[in-house]
């Protein structure tokens, strides 16, 4: 029984979803920027583009959950960088407070995350996401808010 | 939303292709309800690709259109003008990035397939219920107002107006010139500060598409981009500039005498005065603080004897408005109250001096005629110490930032001392020494080297009278060892802060100020003379802390925007903006706050978005908690729908 | 399961019909039950139209009863699920089931001079009567159709109308003048008025917006109708359809079973929760 | 039948059923009696006031999926029917205004079109009833409105406790066959078994409740005063929540709505979820017209239904003074007095 | 402890001189022990006006109602509500005029100081007198409340009958009143702020889940917790899948675009979906009158994930809901030195 809720977890079976919601930017540019230096990232991310990360609603981020999600990203531009000037301090407030509801219910911390992206971290991006998608493989999936319909 | 859509999935060559299966991202786009045409092709970019599309648009009848191809930021401009020769609204075409976002980064073609799948049907989800949208256009004023006149705003002013532009100067002084007008040399070079400056002040006197407003303030701007309208209100002009002669008449006989401010207290004027020779406008002026009374039967003295009758004290002030498509903000600095710096016995020894107090002192149409005295005693100083960084890069008293130029003119300040008291020492206490500039470093240099001034690396800690001296307690920290000098003078380079004008005009203007409380850039790297709201630029010291190079540098770059601005007749701008739900919205206000370009207000208890300034961040959306408001073509349902699209599959 | 009532049966849309453009548009469905399904229906009776993963409308069978291998909907764009259906082309299938409510009683007409008064979307109802009572036109004996849109282009059923004159007094009613209107202009229960119906031996079955509605059975009423004499029918929201989600609900009537159509006495006894 | 359990037998009795059904009974959940499932080897009391939430999700769950589609291509969409598929259910402790409100539901769900889903669960549940010997909670008013506190109505067992021992009587078929099947574990009745349950049943109903003096005159009261201000009044406090109707074991209106999981195909169910005719939307129509637009008209539409519609239509009161809507009513909203002040027009 | 008198006085004299238009108080219900409100709209109500630890509601709550009331009955009467409000029911309406919901004009605050007590948690009643139902509560003592019940009485330390919130209360008297009843005590005999949050928020993270899973199992989605909450104002709220705004002007698109963030259906899910979104609305803007837990009829401890908040909004971001109607709200401001750690 043991064995069988272990191989259930296994890091090669479970492949998790994420939603990724980039800011046009630093953040999508920045996964661009991945793409031409041709880094290999795993899959399991989709990314969504949107203008800045300050428009991300805390219910995008919760909803996304309900959908299904295993983990979800929130990327922007770092601090002083947003193309918006301070869209991305919003977010960064919002988002904690989000990811401290989300953990006090219960939901593991590293089911969710903020990242900042430049432009010219391709290599962040690439980094985030590998290590995003390795620790949700090790939380298994996520049930919590997941609608069972 | 469109029910019918068409799928393009490109092969970029093989660059998509060899890591995913374009015919089963098509194949499966066809079977979603909504899409009634998916196609792959090899490139779709190419012209036969883009006619693809445009024959596809119209034989199938198609009203929204998804590319499956490359970033969005390489090909969307062209895929939407694609689509638009097809007949379709420009804003019905989405990319859906398969290549830098999937093909590029991964290996499993199954895994990078299935997210290719994903990603296109996101993008139609958001494509389906994107509107048509068409660019805002609007009618722009081909006036520009610049308001401060120092050298930031004069350069601005005549190179708008040499482009052909009218503009209004408004100066808060009766006279322009700002900080300029009072340095005696400037560096690197030492020529004369007012001689470079005066033929431009002409110049603007005698322009004819600069309208000059001295003694003006803003009050109140209403409008957006291209279409400001700007309350000024000027004092009451007691004496006629085109009236007044120059003769000097009236201050013979003015019985007040009270602290000259352009010689910062160095010396003494009139009520009725002219700032300095080269004033612009070219008039005495009355000022109506320290004037006896404005009231014949009280002095009406100079009115006497004014033979050009340019006196007039029933003078009323004027309020005006004006409409203007640009502003150009250059309200310059002030120096950081030297009476903040007590430890220093700044404001308490008439003999610690300021900058400027020193600058006019070395300045030939200055109170001493150029001459280095004391204060005091009118006595020529024999040691002087010059303190760099006071009040600038002292975050636990004064302010953190440092103020660019205070090096420099410390440099300047003694090397003038040298020049003027050559066998006087000169000691400059600093933190260390920043001259990054064309000839800056070369400047420093020979001032310790040949006008052989002395640097001391370390603070001052304190400074006292005793004994008919200033006594400087400091440090030299590379000697390591505390030093005391006794000085005859000493002479504070002060922070540069914001002017109380640039406070006031932030207010009025409705534009950001940064944390030191300098106007805020609309982007510190990228759009360094722009403000946060479109169409109110800014320049000089009134931004950062900064030389007079930089300073003309940023007044022509602000102009430069200007006129490019202002060159169409008509202003478009994205019509990807805000849109509040009045029937959700609760006036809470909070986008109001939050909005980085200040582009909502309330109307009647409901946030109202101003589409022109509106840049569709959607930073309100994120913080209305009622979904009272959306950025069009990124509503919160299309966000839904990608949000369901990207999660499904099988 | 034997009988699950909540189970549509699938139908086809095989054709589609624009009536009115604009904002609130309406269109006709007409659709044929798959795999042999289908069910009788009597004149005035509605049936809950499924649009599967929007939801369901109850919508009124607009065809006559004697139409067996189809049914009509003429359904004006509202909402979630009026929008879906409207988004849906020929070939798409629906959800249907029905037929609920109870009918216009048309047969203990016979003999009588019958009035028809329709506003908007509210000729849908009543449409399936008057073809009843066409398809019967010997027994009865004064047909009147009054029928009014906002505009000119508002005038659902156009083309039948025109055919129905034949058979039937059309009189055809817009808000307001327009270019080449040769009908009345004015509202509906103005039109009623400016053209007096004898109320002995005459049936009024009206159906429209509310407030239309409120003004015709004035009119009726100062014409000298008896409550009994007007019908009309009543549209409570509803989700069941079947008598048990109790939304419908007014006074002791579960107006999906008891109505949609009633008579005016009938009416007036129910609270005014309608 | 009848038939004398020990009290130290239910346990036993429990067990036995468990091999057969699901057994819920009230357990004292977050300071709130629940209808729990008993686990294997659980210990059931029967000590309990009333359960927060009724019995009724028993029959009428709070969610319940009428059935699912499918659809890969908009020509073909797959249903699959979902008539739930039951285990037999016993749930003990079911208190007489519970039961008597399965009645009420009954009437609702299978007059006219038959519910299958809630026939089906009712044809697979047992409704063990529990007399209440005890004094009543503070809001109880079931004799006023007909029941009494060892009312038989809707239930397929009533126990009675008594000292140490069940008195136990299958009122259905269902109650008799639970209690059958587990015959070795009962006693016979004697005389003095009933005495005691007389008595019992008897000293419950000396016990103080709050009272409604006549229905009939209420329902005329209420007749009447559909159109009086008072409603306004009366409703003035109320925040148009559903903890009333939710919580009343006999409200049961639903909504349906359609539940999407997967966008393509389109996959999802439709549902049914409980509704509430105090929430603002309820009635209104997709024109904006709302038929009720207040509180006032929704509380009216409340009391009327219970205490004047239903008993017009089916002769019985839709109320079975359980009291939950007074006592969970956040703000004091109370039918009894609304019922009381009606009657007596005594408002001001 | 306030004299009742005074504020009936006080009442009374605002509706005798017409200068309010009603008065929010409290009066005994016939539904159980708690006081019920009361609309007073003539002076010979306020007889009936009552303050005692009984006055749990927050009637703040009745100045949007009221207002939505108002606009929709078309009713012009301009004058204010008078409104007898505790320290949170007072901090409820700063809330309200920061959020330009009502203007100070609008009412007139007849402001009670709790001092040293509170206000009464049924549940823990019930618990401390083993299930006798009280009849009533009064403050009695240094911090006892006198409770009868039917047969007898007793008196109870506060501590063990008050509601969490009042032994957490921030500032147990109104910082904004126009009329003031009471003294202004800051130090107040019980535990610290934020104990029963930090209770929860120490337990592990499975346990924690495990808590929140049970909870949120039992909702029944009644929405008693938005209903009677005063900061949940919304016509419409962003969870409904059905409409509440529709007016003549709502388009088609706009019904059929309603994003159904969260389906109707009370499973766990969609019920966790619910309260984290109302907990996130609620950020900033909850000033933890308690009453969305109060009146939860299966004891959700719902006043937890609000505090959590409170908590985390004062510690991270130095922000207190509810103390200056000029402040920006929250999530509408920030500052360069807001915690940065957690974005990696
Ligand atoms: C002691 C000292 C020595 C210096 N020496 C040198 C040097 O040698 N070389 C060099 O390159 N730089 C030097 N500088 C720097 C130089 O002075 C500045 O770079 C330059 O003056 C900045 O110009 P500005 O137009 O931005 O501001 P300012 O000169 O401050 O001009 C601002 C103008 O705006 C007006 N104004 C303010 N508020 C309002 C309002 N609300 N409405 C209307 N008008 C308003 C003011 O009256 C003023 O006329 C020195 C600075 C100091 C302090
Ligand atoms: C007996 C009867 C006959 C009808 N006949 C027709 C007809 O022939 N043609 C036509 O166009 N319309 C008719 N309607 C109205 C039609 O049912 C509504 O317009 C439709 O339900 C709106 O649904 P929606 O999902 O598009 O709107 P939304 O506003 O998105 O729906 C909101 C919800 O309320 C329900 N709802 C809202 N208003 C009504 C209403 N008036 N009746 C029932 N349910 C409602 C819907 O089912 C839905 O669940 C009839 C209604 C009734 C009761
Ligand atoms: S945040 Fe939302 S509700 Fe508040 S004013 Fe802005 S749009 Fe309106
Ligand atoms: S989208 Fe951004 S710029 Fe536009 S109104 Fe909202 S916050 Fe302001
Ligand atoms: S009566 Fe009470 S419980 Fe019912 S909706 Fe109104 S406030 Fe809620
Ligand atoms: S109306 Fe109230 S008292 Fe009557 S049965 Fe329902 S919940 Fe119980
Ligand atoms: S938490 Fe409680 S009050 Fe709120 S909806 Fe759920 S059951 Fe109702
Ligand atoms: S969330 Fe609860 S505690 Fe907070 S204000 Fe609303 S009702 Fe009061």
């Amino acid at each position: 029984m043991q064995d069988a809720a272990a191989a259930k977890h296994d890091a090669q079976e479970f492949e998790p979803k994420v939603v990724a919601f980039l800011c046009k930017w630093c953040s999508s540019a920045g996964s661009d920027l991945a793409g031409v230096s041709r880094l290999k990232y795993p899959a399991n991310a989709v990314p969504i583009q949107v203008m800045c990360s300050g428009s991300v609603s805390p219910i995008y981020i919760l909803s996304a959950f309900n959908k299904g999600a295993d983990g979800v990203l929130v990327s922007g531009c770092h601090p002083g960088d947003c193309h918006y000037l301070k869209g991305n301090y919003y977010a960064r407030r919002r988002i904690f407070l989000v990811q401290k509801l989300l953990q006090f219910i219960g939901v593991e911390p590293d089911r969710f995350r903020m990242s900042w992206v430049s432009a010219a971290e391709g290599v962040k991006y690439a980094e985030v996401i590998t290590d995003f998608v390795n620790d949700l493989k090790a939380l298994g999936p996520q049930t919590k808010l997941k609608a069972k319909r | 939303m469109t029910r019918r859509a068409g799928v393009f999935v490109c092969h970029c060559g093989t660059n998509i292709a060899a890591t995913v299966d374009v015919k089963r991202v098509a194949a499966e786009l066809a079977r979603d309800a909504g899409v009634v045409f998916s196609n792959d092709y090899v490139y779709m970019c190419s012209d036969p690709g883009q006619q693809s599309v445009i024959d596809a648009i119209r034989e199938h009848n198609l009203d929204s259109v998804v590319i499956s191809c490359c970033s969005p930021n390489l090909h969307e401009k062209t895929f939407r003008e694609a689509s638009s020769q097809g007949g379709l609204n420009p804003f019905q075409c989405e990319i859906a990035n398969i290549r830098e976002q999937c093909a590029w980064v991964h290996k499993d073609r199954d895994e990078a397939t299935t997210k290719a799948v994903k990603i296109t049907r996101s993008a139609v989800e958001r494509a389906r219920r994107n509107q048509p949208l068409t660019p805002i256009g609007l009618p722009v004023t081909r006036k520009v107002m610049v308001i401060g006149g120092g050298i930031a705003g004069i350069q601005s002013a005549l190179d708008l107006a040499n482009a052909g532009l009218d503009v209004v100067l408004v100066e808060k002084q009766p006279t322009i010139g700002g900080h300029m007008i009072q340095l005696s040399e400037t560096f690197p070079t030492l020529d004369c500060s007012q001689c470079i400056l005066s033929p431009k002040m002409v110049e603007v006197s005698k322009h004819p598409k600069i309208t000059l407003m001295t003694s003006s303030e803003v009050t109140s701007v209403s409008g957006f981009v291209g279409n400001f309208k700007i309350k000024v209100h000027t004092k009451a002009q007691y004496v006629d500039p085109d009236k007044c002669k120059l003769c000097d008449d009236c201050t013979a006989v003015c019985p007040v005498v009270v602290p000259n401010e352009y010689d910062v207290g160095l010396n003494d004027r009139r009520a009725i005065f002219i700032p300095f020779a080269q004033a612009i406008p070219a008039s005495y002026y009355l000022d109506p603080e320290s004037c006896l009374g404005l009231n014949p039967v009280v002095c009406g003295k100079c009115a006497n004897v004014c033979e050009a009758d340019a006196i007039d004290y029933d003078a009323k002030p004027k309020d005006s408005e004006i409409d203007v498509g640009a502003i150009v903000v250059a309200t310059g600095f002030d120096l950081y109250a030297k009476d903040k710096m007590a430890e220093y016995g700044g404001g308490k020894y008439p003999d610690v001096l300021d900058g400027i107090q020193f600058e006019r002192m070395c300045s030939a149409s200055g109170p001493t005629g150029g001459q280095v005295l004391r204060p005091s005693d009118h006595e020529e100083p024999k040691t002087v110490v010059f303190v760099q960084c006071s009040g600038s890069r002292d975050p636990a008293q004064h302010c953190v930032y440092c103020s660019k130029i205070c090096c420099m003119y410390t440099a300047k300040h003694a090397t003038l001392y040298k020049h003027h008291v050559p066998n006087g020492r000169a000691y400059v206490f600093y933190i260390d020494i920043r001259s990054g500039g064309k000839g800056y470093e070369e400047f420093v240099q020979r001032a310790m080297e040949r006008d052989g001034v002395i640097y001391l690396r370390g603070r001052v800690s304190k400074i006292y009278q005793s004994k008919g001296k200033l006594k400087v307690l400091g440090v030299d920290t590379l000697a390591g060892k505390n030093v005391e000098i006794d000085a005859d003078m000493v002479v504070l380079a002060q922070a540069m802060v914001p002017s109380k004008g640039t406070t006031e005009v932030a207010k009025a203007l409705k534009i950001g100020r940064d944390k030191d409380g300098f106007l805020a850039e609309a982007h510190p790297k990228l759009r360094p003379v722009e403000s946060v709201t479109g169409g109110i630029f800014l320049t000089g010291a009134a931004q950062a802390p900064k030389d007079i190079p930089e300073t003309v540098c940023q007044a022509s770059a602000a102009a430069s925007k200007v006129i490019a601005l202002l060159s169409k007749p008509e202003l478009e701008h994205s019509p990807v903006v805000a849109r509040v739900r009045e029937s959700h919205c609760t006036g809470c206000e909070m986008c109001v706050d939050v909005c980085p370009f200040e582009a909502i207000t309330l109307v009647e208890g409901k946030a109202h978005v101003n589409e022109v300034l509106c840049e569709g961040c959607g930073t309100c959306v994120g913080t209305c908690v009622r979904a009272a408001i959306d950025v069009k073509n990124v509503t919160q349902l299309q966000v839904f729908e990608m949000l369901e699209a990207c999660m499904g599959g099988e | 399961m034997s009988e699950n009532v909540y189970l549509p049966q699938l139908a086809r849309i095989v054709h589609i019909k624009d009536e009115v453009p604009g904002a609130r548009a309406i269109k006709t469905f007409r659709v044929e039950f798959m795999n042999g399904g289908g069910f009788d229906h009597e004149p005035g009776q509605c049936a809950m139209i499924s649009v599967f993963g929007k939801g369901e409308s109850m919508i009124s069978i607009a065809s006559a009863p004697t139409i067996t291998d189809y049914k009509q909907f003429s359904i004006m764009r509202s909402g979630r699920v009026t929008t879906a259906i409207h988004d849906m082309k020929v070939g798409d299938v629906i959800g249907v089931r029905g037929p609920y409510g109870n009918k216009f009683p048309v047969s203990d007409w016979k003999g009588r001079n019958l009035v028809f008064i329709g506003g908007g979307c509210g000729l849908a109802p009543i449409w399936p009567v008057i073809q009843t009572a066409v398809a019967n036109r010997m027994d009865f004996d004064k047909i009147t159709v009054f029928y009014g849109g906002r505009t000119s282009r508002d005038i659902m059923y156009a083309a039948e109308l025109e055919k129905l004159r034949g058979q039937a007094d059309v009189h055809l009613s817009i808000d307001s003048p327009e270019e080449g209107w040769e009908g009345y202009c004015g509202f509906v229960p103005a039109n009623v008025m400016d053209k007096p119906q004898r109320p002995d031996n005459a049936i009024a079955i009206t159906c429209g917006p509310p407030i239309m509605i409120k003004f015709v059975i004035s009119n009726l009423r100062e014409m000298g109708f008896a409550d009994e004499q007007i019908y009309t029918t009543i549209e409570n929201k509803m989700k069941c359809g079947i008598g048990k989600c109790g939304r419908c609900n007014v006074g002791t009537d579960y107006v999906c079973v008891k109505g949609p159509v009633y008579s005016w006495a009938q009416l007036k006894s129910l609270p005014q929760e309608y | 039948m009848e038939a004398i359990l020990k009290r130290n037998r239910l346990g036993q009795w429990i067990t036995e059923l468990q091999e057969r059904a699901e057994i819920y009974a009230p357990d004292f959940v977050e300071d709130t009696w629940e209808f729990a499932k008993v686990g294997r080897g659980a210990t059931v009391e029967l000590n309990h006031s009333n359960t927060v939430r009724p019995a009724k999700r028993f029959v009428f769950p709070q969610r319940e999926v009428l059935y699912r589609f499918r659809i890969e291509n908009s020509q073909s969409p797959k249903l699959t029917d979902t008539e739930p598929k039951v285990e037999s259910t016993v749930v003990f402790g079911v208190r007489p205004c519970d039961g008597r409100a399965m009645v009420r539901n009954d009437r609702v769900f299978t007059c006219g079109f038959s519910d299958p889903y809630y026939q089906a669960r009712h044809d697979n549940v047992v409704f063990v009833g529990l007399a209440c010997n005890a004094p009543p909670s503070q809001n109880c008013f079931c004799v006023s409105v007909g029941g009494s506190p060892h009312s038989e109505d809707g239930l397929d067992v009533l126990m009675t406790e008594l000292d140490g021992r069940y008195h136990v009587k299958a009122l259905t078929d269902k109650g008799s066959d639970i209690v059958r099947s587990a015959g070795d574990l009962f006693q016979d009745v004697k005389a003095a078994d009933m005495d005691d349950v007389g008595n019992a049943h008897a000293i419950a109903l000396e016990y103080s409740q709050r009272s409604i003096s006549s229905m009939e005159a209420v329902a005329a009261a209420l007749r009447r005063n559909f159109d009086s201000p008072i409603w306004d009044k009366l409703a003035r406090a109320c925040i148009g929540c559903g903890a009333c109707t939710y919580l009343c074991p006999s409200c049961h209106c639903f909504d349906i709505n359609d539940e999407v999981t997967n966008k393509s195909p389109l996959t999802g169910a439709r549902v049914r979820t409980w509704d509430n005719c105090q929430f603002p939307d309820f009635t209104m129509h997709s024109s904006g017209h709302n038929p009720r637009e207040d509180t006032g008209a929704r509380l009216r539409q409340r009391i009327c239904h219970k205490l004047l519609y239903f008993v017009e239509t089916h002769n019985m009161q839709q109320c079975t003074g359980c009291g939950r809507c007074i006592t969970h009513c956040p703000v004091g909203i109370d039918i009894v007095k609304i019922a009381n002040v009606m009657e007596e027009g005594v408002w001001q | 402890m306030i004299p009742v008198e005074d504020i009936r006085a006080r009442a009374k004299d605002l509706l005798q001189s017409g200068k309010v238009r009603a008065v929010l108080g409290y009066r005994r219900s016939t539904a159980g022990l708690l006081a019920e409100p009361a609309f007073m709209t003539t002076a010979d109500e306020t007889a009936a006006l009552v303050l005692d630890p009984t006055c749990v509601g927050n009637l703040a709550l009745y100045l949007v109602n009221e207002k939505k009331r108002m606009k929709h009955a078309r009713q012009s009467d301009k004058r204010p509500l008078g409104i007898v409000a505790k320290g949170c029911d007072s901090r409820a309406i700063t809330v309200l005029l920061q959020e330009n919901h009502i203007r100070r004009d609008e009412v007139i605050v007849l402001g009670v100081s709790c001092e040293t007590g509170g206000m009464i948690d049924t549940r823990k009643l019930n618990k401390a007198l083993r299930g006798k139902g009280a009849t009533s509560a009064h403050f009695e003592g240094e911090g006892g409340v006198r409770v009868s019940y039917v047969g007898g009485g007793t008196i109870l330390p506060g501590k063990d009958v008050l509601a969490d919130r009042c032994l957490e209360c921030a500032k147990s008297y109104p910082l904004d009143a126009d009329f003031f009843f009471g003294e202004k005590v800051d130090e107040r005999p019980y535990g610290p702020r934020f104990a029963a949050v930090s209770a929860i928020a120490e337990k592990g993270s499975e346990e924690r889940s495990a808590f929140w899973d049970a909870h949120f199992e039992r909702c029944i989605r009644c929405y008693a917790c938005r209903a009677v909450c005063p900061m949940c104002y919304c016509d419409e709220c962003v969870v409904d899948s059905t409409n509440f705004i529709v007016g003549p002007t709502t388009s088609a698109d706009e019904k059929a675009d309603r994003v159904r963030w969260i389906n109707r259906s009370a499973t766990p899910s969609e019920n966790a979906m619910y309260h984290m979104v109302r907990a996130m609305h609620l950020a900033g803007r909850c000033i933890d009158c308690g009453e969305c837990e109060r009146v939860c009829p299966v004891n959700i401890p719902l006043r937890l994930l609000n505090t959590m908040l409170e908590r985390e909004a004062l510690e991270m971001f130095q922000y207190t809901p509810g103390i200056d109607a000029e402040q920006p709200s929250l999530i509408s401001s920030f500052r360069d030195g807001d915690p940065n750690d957690f974005v990696r």
